[in-house]
């Protein structure tokens, strides 16, 4: 081509903000966070305990009524993987700044791993198989930032 | 909610579980265009002039100029003189309400055909004209802003243009 | 080449404006659970594969099916996603048709989910961003982003639904209260359907004409809600839908086509239809489904229609470009009561976009509805004995139109 | 399962900020793959596109790529997932005998979009996503610890599989510039800083912009259209849980069960021998050796030794793979694109001698959630 190939790049202005209904298992689920306690529910058919508690069980394809088979759960649980990063995701951007680590938590009794940062502790130090304990939040909402992360116990 | 109740409609309501929120921001995104197609229609807007461009293939006149022709996937090669009289294709009259006075604005929006292309383009009527009197069909022509910089809004507005130009379109 | 396809069931969730009670899973499995319901036989396990599909910037998640895998029983199962805005739902159903048409190994039946929880977003916002790359390069092209709001101003779909609404009106000479008749006969309808949103049994053409204008010439009754809700369809192939359900229906035509866009096109370049009510994406959708389906004479031969009309005047276009009554006579069918309840060819009986718009769901509550009327499972039902059925769907700048023809009987084979 | 013929392709030149417009770079695949088989518009029967409403911050993204892409008046829809996933939509609609030309077109511009931030989006609302523990970084991080804790794989192999794509880009001319690293070594893999632990910068396939199209005809319009089509005779795809909880990730059993639909399609038991070409969607480079043993090339934990490169026993992404390049939307597409250039011959620096049968794969989700794998065989 022989003119000069015009490109223009323009930023986007507007912003759309949501709020996602979290359903009546999961609204039971942080009701008990805001009292600083877990809960999961049972699969009725292989037994399987989750954290957030679900409607369904994938596994089974049993649906979990909602009144029924819901478990108390501790504090504890087992690191079953971690990874250290650098970097920060948001809804608007990424970002590099200082290391942190974070964990996959199999709490205790249960049977899936949630995902939540490692306090206090050097990414040498973590090892799977690890004990940690739940840190709460001094005050909490009833949202998943009820968990501050998990400690070395 | 008012209206709705004067339409007898009965609403049902449903336990409201707690919301987590999320954002999306479109001020993080860019949007590319390349708009080398367009440089010589603006720089023509400055002298007056509408040109619009043309797909040898199917001999469709863009106004504004396309980057591709949909029905051929060709680019449009050709360059055609437009016309500066047109016609209302469709209108819409949209009802704005004004945030400081709470005043509600009537607004026609049309879409205006010139004569000699084959697409049509939103553009704004004159404030002189009588949102009622708007139709489909209505004759209408360019007014040119005093200070053109070549861009889309040196075309301030249209007029409507209510001599021969009946007899001027039935000769095309 | 290509297996017959057959319908096997279909099923809703119940739509309000804010399903608060569920999460987007929950409300998706409630959809799938009714359809299941229709078709006691299968199990969640039974499914060979899933199609799925919403508009994802209506609700904030991106490929939400990633995260619902466990409440649609998908795991470990084949999974396409396919969305194309306003006729996502319509082109769910059309690929579900295709997923079980291509017969690739041990595929062969396919549950499509398209579903929409808009009380969770902004829809506004989301139908801007519809051309939002194309208002900013207006702007670099030289116009106040303010000037460009005031010509754009009420967002994507009810701007240029109003533009076509102007030239049909101005093409066939009706008034305002034929749009109103229409929405008075939908939402009438919605009144006697479980699931639908917006129950008016009592509306009359006054109450409508008494509302203030959104968009002239639409007024704020006339307009489609904004709906929470999902819809599940279960395609499967001749041979097992025959063990799933007593009249299986089969899907003979399929078309999702196409037009350059309306009102403003792509780079901020003009409309190609310069006259938004031409419509020849439905037109060329009509005949290429009506071909497959071996259709010949549509108005003869098809016994009801859904079609996609979140306005009422689309619901007038739509029937005419399909094929269902002579260009310019929509009105007066419905003026005359063919297109009631127990009229010649009805239409619209489950109440229609106009009553119920789940947008990502809508385009396929329509095949879904359409398939209840044959089998004779529809909550509205109609009288006449239905033998062969459309559903259509629209969306983009009014540039995509699905369709489905189906039949309670399979497709004609000359081969 | 029929087979179907690739008939035609394009692919644009990858570029971390490509100095083209959106639409530009589309129209460019979809005319060049038409040019490069010969055809007009008016044989296009139907599109499928692959676009994402948040790649290209807009709802509806395929709205205003009708004209562009070649979907004027033709029989339309997008696939949002990968572009393989759109490849097997077009697929469906050739085999189910309704069209006879199918166009796939794919691709995005991560240049105009913050990445990361979108495939946040793609987690659960309701949960994980507030707090963004859980995004693609961190979940890259989890998968190759999984996979190196449960079989004792050093840092060292999966670095040289970096090595080895990256290497392999520097002689595709239309890889990334920045992934052409033919001089690069494990130590440098290793010490292009972290990502997430143990994941390197370097493992890691970089974003970047790009397009790229696909031509599909049924066999007798194939032979018709070249002498020299290549046949798709097998695909699966399977969409693994979503929680990670849920998830061996030391495995990845959707690209296992893919691999099962797709080989017993094409009727293939003993892939080690008979593939001659993989082509796989790996967005770290431990997903190339979990593919890998999945696809059963390899015993579990032993991806590693294969010898995957160019002239090895099985050639893994000869091409530089996603490593060399990852345009979203266009990767999977991609994949199959190099997997038909190696089975035709067009290769050039990079070709496979005699190649007859390869796999492509194509993948999304973290972790590789839901996966799609091709087996295609030349003529």
């Amino acid at each position: 081509m022989s003119e000069e190939k015009v490109i223009v790049a323009n930023k986007g202005l507007i912003r759309a903000d949501f709020a996602f209904w979290v359903g009546q298992y999961l609204d039971k689920f942080y009701n008990g966070l805001e009292n600083k306690k877990i809960r999961g529910n049972k699969c009725p058919k292989c037994g399987d305990v989750f954290v957030p508690p679900r409607k369904i069980c994938g596994k089974c394809n049993v649906v979990i009524p909602l009144e029924e088979n819901w478990v108390d759960l501790p504090e504890t649980g087992t690191i079953m993987n971690f990874t250290t990063t650098p970097y920060r995701v948001n809804d608007r951007s990424s970002r590099k700044t200082k290391d942190w680590t974070i964990g996959m938590i199999q709490i205790d009794g249960s049977n899936t791993s949630i995902i939540y940062r490692l306090l206090n502790m050097e990414p040498e130090d973590v090892k799977i198989g690890m004990k940690v304990k739940i840190e709460w939040n001094e005050s909490t909402k009833g949202d998943p930032s009820d968990i501050k992360g998990f400690t070395k116990v | 909610m008012t209206q709705r109740k004067s339409l007898d409609y009965v609403k049902k309501d449903y336990i409201r579980t707690r919301t987590l929120p999320g954002s999306w921001y479109l001020s993080s995104y860019k949007y590319k265009f390349n708009i080398t197609h367009m440089k010589p229609f603006l720089e023509k807007l400055k002298e007056k002039k509408l040109i619009a461009n043309q797909c040898s293939s199917c001999n469709r006149v863009f106004y504004p100029p396309r980057f591709v022709c949909g029905k051929c996937l060709v680019k449009p090669d050709k360059w055609v003189d437009i016309r500066n009289t047109a016609s209302v294709s469709t209108y819409a009259i949209s009802y704005l309400k004004d945030p400081e006075t709470g005043e509600v604005q009537q607004r026609p929006m049309v879409l205006v055909h010139h004569d000699g292309a084959d697409t049509a383009s939103i553009a704004e009527l004159s404030p002189d004209l009588d949102v009622k009197d708007t139709y489909v069909g209505m004759p209408i022509i360019t007014h040119w802003r005093d200070e053109r910089t070549g861009g889309l809004m040196d075309i301030e507005y249209y007029d409507k243009f209510d001599d021969d130009s009946d007899d001027l379109r039935n000769n095309d | 080449m290509g297996r017959q396809v057959a319908i096997a069931s279909a099923g809703f969730s119940e739509h309000a404006s804010k399903r608060s009670d569920v999460s987007m899973p929950e409300l998706v499995s409630e959809a799938i659970e009714d359809c299941l319901k229709n078709a006691p036989s299968v199990e969640l396990g039974d499914i060979d594969a899933f199609v799925n599909g919403n508009m994802p910037a209506f609700e904030g998640s991106n490929i939400p099916e990633l995260w619902m895998t466990d409440w649609m029983g998908a795991r470990n199962k084949p999974l396409l996603r396919v969305t194309t805005g306003g006729t996502t739902g319509g082109t769910v159903a059309i690929s579900g048709y295709y997923t079980v048409a291509a017969g690739l190994p041990g595929v062969d039946t396919v549950l499509a989910v398209a579903f929409e929880q808009q009380s969770q977003g902004d829809t506004s916002v989301g139908l801007a961003s519809v051309a939002y790359g194309e208002i900013s390069i207006l702007n670099t092209l030289g116009i106040p982003y303010d000037q460009i709001s005031r010509l754009l101003s009420a967002g994507a779909a009810i701007g240029v639904a109003a533009y076509q609404a102007t030239t049909y009106m101005n093409k066939t000479k009706i008034k305002e209260e034929d749009l109103a008749r229409v929405v008075v006969q939908n939402r009438r309808n919605a009144a006697k359907t479980w699931w639908a949103h917006l129950k008016m049994p009592n509306l009359t053409i006054e109450e409508v004409l008494d509302t203030p204008y959104v968009q002239y010439p639409l007024r704020y009754g006339m307009v489609c809600p904004a709906s929470d809700g999902a819809c599940a369809m279960l395609f499967t192939t001749e041979e097992k839908a025959k063990n799933m359900c007593d009249i299986p229906v089969y899907v003979n035509g399929v078309a999702s086509v196409a037009n350059e866009s309306a009102v403003l096109g792509y780079d901020g370049s003009g409309s190609a239809q310069v006259d938004p009510s031409m419509q020849l994406g439905a037109i060329r959708s009509s005949e290429l489904a009506y071909k497959q389906a071996g259709i010949s004479f549509p108005r003869k031969e098809i016994d009801y229609a859904e079609v996609y009309a979140p306005f009422p005047n689309q619901q007038l276009l739509w029937t005419e470009k399909l094929g269902l009554f002579e260009e310019g006579t929509a009105p007066a069918m419905h003026e005359a009561g063919v297109t009631d309840f127990n009229g010649e060819l009805p239409v619209n009986c489950s109440g229609g976009v106009n009553a119920t718009n789940a947008i990502g769901a809508s385009a396929m509550e329509r095949p879904a509805e359409a398939a209840l009327q044959i089998m004779g499972k529809a909550s509205n039902q109609v009288p006449k004995t239905v033998h062969t059925a459309i559903g259509s769907g629209w969306g983009g700048s009014l540039n995509l139109i699905t369709l489905m023809a189906m039949s309670d009987q399979p497709k004609r084979q000359w081969r | 399962m029929q087979k179907v013929g690739i008939v035609g392709y394009y692919q644009v030149k990858l570029y971390s900020d490509a100095n083209y417009g959106h639409y530009e770079m589309i129209f460019e695949a979809s005319r060049g793959a038409l040019d490069k088989a010969g055809l007009k518009k008016k044989d296009i029967s139907t599109v499928i596109s692959c676009t994402n409403d948040y790649y290209d911050g807009r709802t509806i993204s395929n709205c205003f790529t009708v004209e562009v892409g070649g979907g004027y008046m033709a029989d339309e829809s997008k696939v949002e997932m990968d572009g393989a996933h759109a490849v097997l939509y077009g697929l469906m609609r050739v085999l189910s005998g309704n069209h006879n030309l199918a166009v796939v077109w794919g691709g995005s511009m991560p240049s105009c979009y913050p990445y990361h931030t979108v495939r946040l989006y793609e987690t659960d609302p309701t949960w994980e996503r507030s707090l963004a523990y859980v995004n693609d970084i961190t979940s890259a991080g989890f998968q190759m610890r999984a996979y190196m804790e449960k079989y004792g794989v050093t840092v060292e192999e999966i670095a040289k599989v970096a090595v080895k794509n990256k290497k392999n880009a520097a002689k595709n001319p239309l890889a990334l510039k920045e992934a052409q690293l033919a001089n690069l070594t494990v130590k440098d893999v290793l010490d292009s800083g972290k990502y997430a632990d143990p994941v390197t910068e370097l493992m890691v396939a970089p974003p970047c912009d790009g397009v790229a199209a696909l031509l599909l005809a049924p066999e007798k319009q194939a032979l018709k259209i070249t002498d020299k089509p290549v046949w798709i005779t097998g695909v699966g795809y399977n969409q693994d849980a979503y929680y990670l909880g849920d998830r061996d990730l030391s495995g990845c059993k959707s690209m296992n069960l893919a691999a099962k639909m797709a080989y017993n399609a094409a009727g293939i038991t003993d892939p080690y021998s008979e593939i001659d070409v993989a082509e796989l969607f790996e967005s770290y480079a431990h997903e190339e050796l979990i593919f890998a043993e999945e696809l059963g090339f390899a015993d579990k934990g032993k991806g590693a030794e294969i010898n995957s490169a160019i002239n090895g026993d099985l050639a893994i992404n000869p091409s530089g793979g996603a490593l060399g390049g990852n345009p979203p939307c266009a990767t999977g597409l991609i994949r199959v694109i190099e997997a038909v250039k190696q089975l035709t011959g067009e290769a050039g620096q990079y070709q496979v001698k005699g190649a007859k049968k390869a796999v492509a794969s194509g993948q999304i989700g973290m972790c590789a959630q839901n996966n799609i794998l091709y087996v295609l065989e030349a003529n």
